[in-house]
């Protein structure tokens, strides 16, 4: 038990409101304004989880969006989430939430066990090992995965919403530090349309932490509390909390979620709110706010709980007034650690600090903590730290003051925290989402963002290194003046005053020396939740894992959820040790968003659940509800699949209205599929181009079934066109097929053939079609209409008529997909229930009987119609498909595809061809997807000859039929193949593809 | 509800939602309100600005000056006519009327020759109002659009989720929005979902003489029309 | 996220409105019948597909379903300009030659 | 080997703190000539070199990587493996793969950690359904190894996919290559490198070719960023690049290189043994040994070598997976990427000789040649060492696009893998 609270003045946590919440099965008291993290520091909780690879006790590293060990598990059930960061969880009034390692139990723990072998697995083990025998990889592997991931996924579906959120503007600041807010009101005051976001609950950044800097007179808060208030005052600028950009796209798009109600108990989240809302901002000019974050130094059992980082420690004072230790060691090679010493000194802990500098910081700061009561140890890093679950101590070596050398032993002191700062590193990340590139700065040890940013990209603030605060403002103040420049605007206001301090030059050491050769010593951790250490990085460099992306890769340094945010930087300079090169020779390992985890529920937004894709409905489809239609799911369509009636399974309702069809009258809506109007004085030559057959001698009045081939000559839509006037076409396309021809119209169209004169409008949402079906037909035809003649010399088999039926203007096509006598009625969708109904009505007399798509099929298949997309897969030609009738090849023009079905291989011999096959045994449906066999004892691999696409049982033929595409099928009438499926095999003869009236005599009747 | 009998019933895209049951007099609150004007009619025209008398034979019809530039709308007490496309428009206005002037349109074309035509969509668009204070954040839930750069008078074709539609914006007050009639019941959830937050609630619609697009809410209810 | 402007809506718009339509500028053999199956198998299938600067078609199918004439950048998608595919191609017939 | 991997290297270098491990593979500095040159150090370019090395005892072979080693494609894929293609020719090319892949960990003593999870191919529609049994069926009859699925039986292996109809597109069934599986990207390059290099292949990294040098319609070797290299075989093995590379030889393909994203999760407990992909919804989903959720969206539909695409794609690809499996909509992605695939015509690779004497490609994988790695090496190091094709991969030459023998794998691969 460390951990405990300490007044602060100007802390962030509000004592007014004390909290409760569970941690593993205890409850513990904070308040309002604490994170998790703080909450249980503040209790004394310092074992969090045990790592990833050896099972080590770990505890709270960091206090933000660094934090690599503290990943738990917040609430359970539905809400539960796993992985997140202790450090970034807000706590709230109830509170459930666990650790996720430890197997057993978090504090006895087997992978520990294991882990005390880990001088055996070095990085990369697996890769050398568990390959005998063979057989027992999938059994290691088990326990590999067991023992590896964090937390939990929910089981149960989210029962939270998300949204998203378009932005337009001139300006996205992106971090609420000094530097932000500072960039956000000069941009601001500009009157530029500006936003500015931060992850933090709160405004300030480091500010929130540091209490020492007056800018322009004030307190930090204070400044902070005046930008704020002047930035609601100004109605052009948007200011977001707890909103993290995770991602830069191209053109300055960043998408930014932001946690809408994640800081409230459950029981008080608004239903009608999202949890979560992803920000897509389109801003002309991005500002780059994102500061920095403090890496700690690189040591023996750096790892032990307790210790952390020295600006963690001094956040958890000074925000949350929660004293890490009480008797802290802070290991420095910088001046601003040195601060949080000092806060730490004057609340009463005590402090040593250990600064790896033979002349430490700054006089006037030594002297300050010499002040305050710490002692400091010059020249001094820890070798390795003592303690288990809990530090206990730490052992100090003297340094040699230029060579990263031990040059003595150093004291052993008796601490129960650590703190260790190897200076700041840039939040560069989103700078390098897309391809912009960090540089070394040698003088203060990191990559940073060059002050010149990019294209409508502007850096300000500690992303371009400048640590102290006075630089970093006036560097601020100066580059968004540039930028208000450049949009013409002037800037108002000078820049926050800021006294400047002297500081002393960081000392460019990453990891402590403890007089042992790398590997040899006590570990010390680079990289926290891969447990990779400073002698994997030597060690995969020895096996010439040279690239820094093979380092990255072989060890999983910044492969965490933490993406390396403090490890990254002392990998690479251990990674250039090792190969004797600069740090910016060896470079960085590729930023790539999320800069934090987003949920995929921000990023789907309102695309799930009902709206995850469109549901498109006909104008007819509450009567078929009320049929109690069953659906099927054809593109974004629900088409009726088949209307049971009490009691029917689909086979028998698909029986009855097949056969009440071919008996006496169905209907079904033929809305779906796609209707294009194609109009103009070249319409008919356009459609000589488009498709395969020839259109020029197509009378008005006249309808033709049409093939369109993809320019590999293969099919890709069908349909039936009408000739409505010598200029005028209602082309019909297949419902799945109808957006992608009309596009295909059009482009052909438009890149191709310009100088036609046509145009194409899509109209298959004005009509509905409903689709009169049966010999009896034209009887329910014409109760309904009086001013079209039905007679069957008037009205013929592909003819199309305009008139009125149920008194509604109509187009009447009388084409067929059944080979019976059938009609088309086309009217205005709006009238399309009401036109239904009115055939229903007319047709009860001939017991009209409504159908769905599966009966559509048998009474299509009967009569050896193809569908698109089912009889045919993107390979079939006309010719294969014995259509070679819907082929003009001596049209003029060479239609699209033409040229191709005379290549060689299409015009071959030995293609697939479409057949219809007979069931030896007539009780026998062949299953569709039923590969053909020319004998029963073919071998695997066996000769497929081709494959079944279609197959019912024909109740009007009183049994099986199917189609199949069969390898020369059309000279194969007769034979005798086997129809195979999952191991059986059934014979079946090859016939003609047309089942039912080969003469056609129903369908001209 | 429907009449049954011998006049013919018709439904618009959005009438399994049942709004007219749910819609309530407006009110000025924090609400996102809403509804569908159905039944008007609509046409998409198509032709050349080349060509002579085009531009003059759709005004002189329809009393709309055609719009050239891009995403303009013309307005009258009788409807609107927008630019979509260079060579394409959408008249909307009373079925009625609108299917006099797509008559007088395609004779006029016929008799001068142009290369120009109208086809009726009236079956397969439909138009929702949106309004109230936050009813371009609404639209900014769901599409990518600038939707606030829109100037008066000035219509936009884009998406919403997956839905094409075509947002037309007159005033201040409130925008409208075409869609197709198959993706209705997406557009319309989507638009209830996106307004949620802020409270959503239909809207009693009236017809309004001066306005473009309310004015042809006016009786006469749309009739049979025999084309 | 691709940033297009649309040369008939004459405005930038998002990526998302449009449709990516393929080289641009690809020719068709006048008469296929008169070329043989490699000539033809090349202008069905080969690409130029460069690593650099590339002459592509857009169709913006959710505002004016135009297709039009873009110079992009493959490796840094920059556009260079989109045009109607007839200004387009004199600008492109300039540079091939 | 000098090098031999096992638990007993382990103890004996752990004992000597891990300083005597030998490189994996060597870093020569490149000779003037070669036999072969090898353009590409991606698994394919590597497994062609070992392949080379190892069956037709080539091996004075350089394999020429501009970057570093597999640090293409094969960096950034989502390691689906499996051989259910649809056409006689694909699957037994993949099949050939497949069969590597079963023994590669010991082959190249180097754990690829090929893990046999199965992968499944989830069918929302009658016509996916119709599909799935055409596939099953023509895989079972070509010796691949092929179940279909009840919706029952989906959900009894993967107890978090919804199989309700409360989703937009419910699931109606599935197929199933119990074999199909997952394996370590990474380690399948380096395993590869470190083979050919014990086997004397020189492996050059950080070195772009940037011409090729052709004499009377006969290759002689490459223009590198580090000097000229001669050989008088070439092959190809770029993924991406391909047509770039083609272009220095005046040579077009039927190619377009795409981007292609993936993205993670953050590292979990395990919660899904298998892969699942569905083309309807398109996404698809396994989970990794270390934990995180691996997630493949489509292609990008423009044209880029920027490895990155467009925020939309993987917006799209999380609401799909949140449509199967409802739970992750609460799980978080942890960081995204893209890579660029070479998409050919018909889905299928081009394992070809061309009309320039001793130039080789290997390319057009486009989304789904990760599984291929050892075989399309294997058939590739045959067809350079006989100038001639492999059986297996004759079907896949250039000529193809000139007399229509495609092979057309679309329908089996509309979403990538
Ligand atoms: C996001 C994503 C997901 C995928 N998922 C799967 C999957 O689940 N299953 C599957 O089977 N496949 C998948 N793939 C496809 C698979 O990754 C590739 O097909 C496969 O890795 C290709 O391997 P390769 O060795 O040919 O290519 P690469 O690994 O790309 O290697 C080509 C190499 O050539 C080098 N090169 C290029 N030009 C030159 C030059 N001029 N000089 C020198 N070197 C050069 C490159 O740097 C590169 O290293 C996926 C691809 C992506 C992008
Ligand atoms: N000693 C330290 O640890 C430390 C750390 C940071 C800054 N500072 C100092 O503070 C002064 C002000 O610096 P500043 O304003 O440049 O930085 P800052 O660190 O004070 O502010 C940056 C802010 O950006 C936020 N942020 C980072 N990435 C973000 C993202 N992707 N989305 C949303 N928000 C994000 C952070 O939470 C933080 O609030 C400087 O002098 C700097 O040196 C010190
Ligand atoms: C199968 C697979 C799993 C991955 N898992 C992780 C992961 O857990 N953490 C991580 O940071 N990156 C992960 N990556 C992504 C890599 O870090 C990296 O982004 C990818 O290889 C592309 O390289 P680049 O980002 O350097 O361009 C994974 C990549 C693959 C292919
Ligand atoms: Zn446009």
């Amino acid at each position: 038990m460390s951990g405990y609270r300490i007044h602060r003045p100007g802390e962030r946590i509000n004592r007014q409101k004390p909290l409760s919440f569970i941690f593993d099965n205890v409850q513990y008291k904070a308040f309002s304004g604490d994170t998790l993290a703080s909450a249980l520091l503040a209790n004394g909780v310092r074992l969090i989880g045990r790592s990833f690879k050896y099972g080590r006790p770990r505890g709270i590293v960091g206090f933000g969006a660094e934090e690599p060990n503290a990943l738990i598990q917040l609430e359970t059930g539905a809400h539960t989430v796993p992985d997140l960061k202790a450090t970034q969880v807000e706590l709230y009034q109830g509170l459930l939430a666990g650790s996720t390692t430890g197997y057993p139990s978090l504090d006895f723990d087997l992978k520990g066990l294991l882990g005390k072998f880990g001088r055996f697995m070095p990085p990369g083990f697996y890769y050398k090992t568990f390959m005998e025998p063979v057989k027992a990889w999938p059994f290691y592997e088990k326990f590999i995965r067991k023992a590896a991931g964090y937390g939990r996924a929910p089981v149960e579906a989210d029962p939270e919403s998300y949204d998203h959120l378009h932005h337009h503007i001139d300006v996205l600041v992106v971090g609420g530090g000094a530097a932000g807010l500072w960039a956000a009101t000069l941009a601001g005051r500009a009157g530029l349309k500006t936003l500015l976001v931060d992850e933090q609950a709160e405004m300030g950044g480091w500010l929130l932490t540091e209490r020492r800097s007056r800018i322009d007179g004030l307190s930090g808060m204070d400044w902070v509390g005046q930008r704020l208030a002047e930035l609601a005052s100004l109605p052009n600028v948007t200011v977001l909390p707890r909103t993290t950009a995770f991602a830069l796209h191209d053109l300055n798009l960043v998408q930014a979620v932001e946690l809408l109600q994640d800081h409230l108990p459950l029981t008080e989240r608004n239903a009608a709110l999202p949890r979560q809302r992803l920000h897509k901002i389109r801003a002309h000019q991005v500002i780059l706010a994102s500061g920095a974050i403090e890496r700690p130094l690189v040591f023996g059992y750096n790892d032990v709980p307790g210790v952390m980082t020295a600006a963690a420690g001094h956040s958890y004072l000074n925000r949350y007034g929660v004293a890490v230790g009480r008797e802290v060691l802070v290991q420095t090679q910088n001046d601003a650690a040195y601060e949080a010493a000092l806060d730490l000194a004057l609340s009463g802990v005590k402090v040593t600090l250990a600064d790896a500098r033979q002349g430490g910081a700054a006089a006037w700061r030594q002297q300050a903590l010499k002040n305050a009561g710490a002692e400091l140890l010059l020249g001094h890093g820890i070798a390795k730290v003592l303690g288990d679950k809990s530090v206990t101590g730490a052992q100090l070596v003297k340094l040699d003051g230029r060579n990263n050398q031990v040059i003595g032993s150093g004291p052993r002191l008796s601490v129960d925290t650590v703190l260790s700062s190897g200076g700041l590193t840039s939040t560069v990340h989103l700078f390098c989402h897309n391809g912009g590139r960090p540089v070394w700065n040698q003088q203060q040890l990191s990559f940073v963002c060059p002050d010149e940013g990019r294209e409508n990209i502007a850096c300000v603030g500690a992303i371009t290194g400048r640590w102290e605060l006075s630089d970093a403002l006036s560097q601020t103040h100066a580059a968004v003046a540039a930028l208000l420049l450049g949009h013409g605007r002037g800037s108002s206001g000078k820049a926050p005053a800021v006294a400047h301090e002297e500081v002393a030059a960081p000392r460019a050491i990453f990891r402590l020396p403890d007089g042992k050769p790398e590997g040899h010593g006590a570990k010390a951790f680079v990289d926290y939740q891969n447990d990779v250490a400073a002698a994997d990085i030597h060690t995969a460099i020895r096996e010439n894992y040279r690239s820094i992306e093979h380092v990255k890769r072989y060890t999983a340094l910044g492969f965490g959820t933490d993406q390396g945010k403090l490890s990254n930087i002392n990998g690479f300079a251990i990674a250039a040790e090792a190969l004797g090169k600069p740090i910016a020779e060896v470079g960085t390992t590729t930023y790539r968003p999320s800069y934090t985890p987003v949920t995929f529920g921000a990023l789907a937004g309102p695309h799930v659940g009902e709206t995850f894709d469109p549901r498109r409905y006909t104008a007819i489809h509450a009567s078929h509800d009320a049929r109690k239609a069953e659906y099927e799911v054809v593109g974004q369509w629900l088409r009726p699949w088949y209307f049971p009636k009490a009691g029917e399974d689909l086979h028998a309702a698909v029986n009855r209205e097949c056969l009440a069809t071919r008996n006496s009258v169905g209907v079904m809506d033929a809305s779906t599929l796609g209707k294009i109007d194609v109009k103009g004085p070249d319409a008919r030559e356009f459609l000589n181009r488009i498709y395969s057959n020839a259109w020029s001698k197509l009378d008005p009045g006249k309808c033709r079934y049409g093939l369109m081939l993809d320019e590999n000559g293969m099919v890709m839509d069908d349909g039936v066109t009408a000739c409505l006037a010598d200029d005028h076409f209602h082309m019909t396309t297949t419902t799945g097929g109808a957006a992608r021809v009309y596009s295909w119209l059009e482009r052909w169209h438009q890149t191709e053939w310009p100088e036609l004169k046509v145009r194409f409008t899509t109209t298959t949402d004005h009509w509905a079609t409903v689709a009169v079906v049966g010999p009896n037909s034209r009887k329910v035809l014409q109760k309904l209409c009086t001013d079209i003649d039905f007679d069957k010399e008037a009205f013929k088999f592909m003819d199309g008529r305009t008139g009125t039926v149920a008194g509604l203007p109509a187009r009447v096509f009388r084409i067929s997909f059944s080979g019976e006598l059938a009609y088309e009625i086309n009217v205005d969708a709006n009238y399309g229930r009401y036109m239904w109904e009115e055939v229903m009505k007319a047709g009860a007399e001939f017991d009209i009987t409504p159908y769905g798509t599966e009966t559509m099929h048998v009474l299509r298949a009967e009569k050896g119609f193809i569908i698109v997309g089912q009889d045919t897969d993107g390979s079939m030609s006309p010719n294969d498909l014995a259509m070679s009738w819907a082929v003009g090849m001596k049209k003029p023009f060479s239609f699209l595809g033409k040229r191709s079905l005379l290549r060689s291989h299409t015009a071959g011999d030995g293609r697939k061809q479409l057949v219809g096959l007979l069931p030896l045994d007539p009780k026998v449906v062949l299953a569709e997807g039923a590969q053909i066999l020319s004998n029963t004892d073919d071998t695997v691999p066996a000769a497929m000859q081709g494959h079944v696409t279609s197959s019912y049982h024909s109740a009007f033929l009183g049994r099986s039929i199917a189609m199949a595409v069969l390898k020369d099928g059309s000279k194969r009438e007769g034979d005798t193949v086997f129809v195979w499926a999952h191991g059986k095999s059934v014979p079946a003869q090859v016939v003609s593809s047309v089942f039912v009236d080969k003469e056609g005599v129903r369908q001209h009747a | 509800m429907p009449k049954q009998g011998f006049q013919p019933f018709m439904e618009s895209p959005l009438h399994h939602f049942k709004l007219d049951a749910e819609a309530q007099p407006r009110r000025t609150d924090g609400r996102i309100w809403c509804n569908e004007l159905p039944h008007l009619g609509y046409a998409v025209l198509r032709g050349d600005t080349a060509e002579a008398g085009f531009a003059q034979l759709v005004e002189q019809v329809t009393g709309l000056a055609l719009p050239l530039k891009a995403g303009a709308v013309s307005q009258g007490p009788q409807g609107v006519l927008m630019w979509t496309s260079p060579d394409e428009w959408l008249l909307v206005s009373h079925r009625q009327r609108l299917a006099d002037w797509t008559a007088q349109l395609d004779a006029g074309f016929a008799e001068h020759k142009l290369f120009a035509q109208t086809v009726d969509s009236s079956g397969g668009l439909t138009l929702a109002w949106l309004g109230g204070t936050e009813h371009l954040t609404v639209l900014r839930h769901l599409g990518v659009y600038d939707f606030e750069s829109i100037p008066l008078g000035h219509m936009v074709s884009t998406v919403l989720g997956k839905a094409t539609v075509q947002v037309i914006r007159l005033d201040t007050d409130g925008v409208f929005v075409v869609f197709r009639r198959s993706f209705a019941d997406y557009v319309w959830r989507l638009l209830r979902r996106a307004a949620q937050p802020y409270g959503f609630a239909v809207c009693q619609l009236e017809a309004r003489s001066d306005h473009p697009l309310f004015a042809q809410l006016a009786a006469p209810r749309p009739s049979l029309i025999l084309a | 996220m691709l940033v297009i402007t649309c040369p008939y809506c004459q405005e930038a718009r998002e990526e998302e409105e449009f449709s990516y339509a393929g080289e641009a500028y690809i020719a068709r053999p006048a008469v296929p019948e008169e070329v043989d199956d490699a000539t033809w198998g090349d202008y069905v299938f080969h690409r130029k597909n460069p690593r650099g600067w590339h002459w592509e078609q857009w169709q913006h199918v959710a505002g004016c379903r135009k297709v039009f004439a873009v110079k992009r950048h493959t490796v840094s998608y920059e556009i260079a300009g989109s045009w109607t595919l007839a200004d387009g191609k004199a600008l492109y017939l300039e540079e091939q030659a | 080997m000098a090098n031999r991997y096992s638990l007993w290297s382990l103890i004996k270098n752990g004992l000597k703190h891990h300083e005597s491990w030998q490189p994996a593979w060597k870093s020569p500095q490149p000779k003037k000539n070669y036999d072969v040159i090898i353009v590409g150090g991606g698994g394919h370019g590597l497994a062609t070199a070992y392949y080379l090395a190892k069956e037709h005892g080539i091996k004075n072979v350089a394999v020429l990587e501009k970057g570093y080693l597999g640090g293409g494609n094969t960096a950034r894929n989502t390691t689906i493996i499996r051989s259910n293609y649809l056409w006689d020719e694909a699957a037994h090319l993949y099949e050939h793969g497949l069969k590597l892949w079963e023994g590669l960990s010991q082959d190249l003593n180097f754990n690829v950690m090929f893990s046999q999870r199965g992968v499944m191919n989830v069918g929302h529609t009658l016509q996916d359904m119709r599909d799935i049994e055409r596939r099953a069926n023509a895989n079972l009859l070509n010796g691949v190894d092929a179940v279909v699925m009840t919706p029952q039986e989906i959900k009894d292996m993967v107890p978090l996919i919804d199989i309700s109809h409360r989703t937009r597109y419910p699931i109606m069934g599935a197929s199933f290559q119990p074999r199909g599986g997952v394996a370590r990207h990474d380690a399948v390059a380096w395993g590869f490198a470190r083979g050919a290099s014990e086997l004397g292949v020189d492996i050059i990294e950080q070195c772009e070719v940037t011409g090729l040098i052709i004499e009377g319609g006969r290759i002689k070797g490459v223009n590198t960023s580090r000097g000229d290299i001669m050989a008088d075989r070439v092959g190809c093995v770029a993924a991406g690049n391909s047509s770039v590379l083609a272009k220095m030889a005046g040579l077009r393909l039927p190619l377009e290189s795409h981007p292609l994203q993936a993205f993670v999760s953050e590292s979990m407990k395990p919660c899904i043994d298998t892969v699942v992909m569905s083309n309807a919804v398109h996404g698809y989903v396994s989970q990794s040994d270390k934990g995180e959720l691996v997630i493949g969206a489509g292609i990008d539909s423009y044209l880029g070598y920027g490895q990155r695409g467009s925020p939309h794609v993987i917006e799209h690809t999380a609401a799909a997976i949140i449509e199967m499996f409802p739970s992750f909509s609460r799980v978080r992605m942890n960081r995204q990427w893209g890579g660029i695939v070479d998409v050919s015509p018909d889905a299928c690779p081009i394992i070809s000789k061309t009309r320039i004497k001793g130039l080789y490609f290997n390319c057009g994988w486009g989304t789904g040649g990760f599984k291929a790695t050892p075989g399309s090496g294997n058939v590739f190091a045959h067809t350079i060492a006989h100038d001639d094709p492999h059986p297996l991969n004759r079907a896949f030459s250039l000529d193809r696009f000139a007399t229509g023998h495609l092979i057309d794998e679309h329908g089996a691969a509309a979403v990538a893998h």
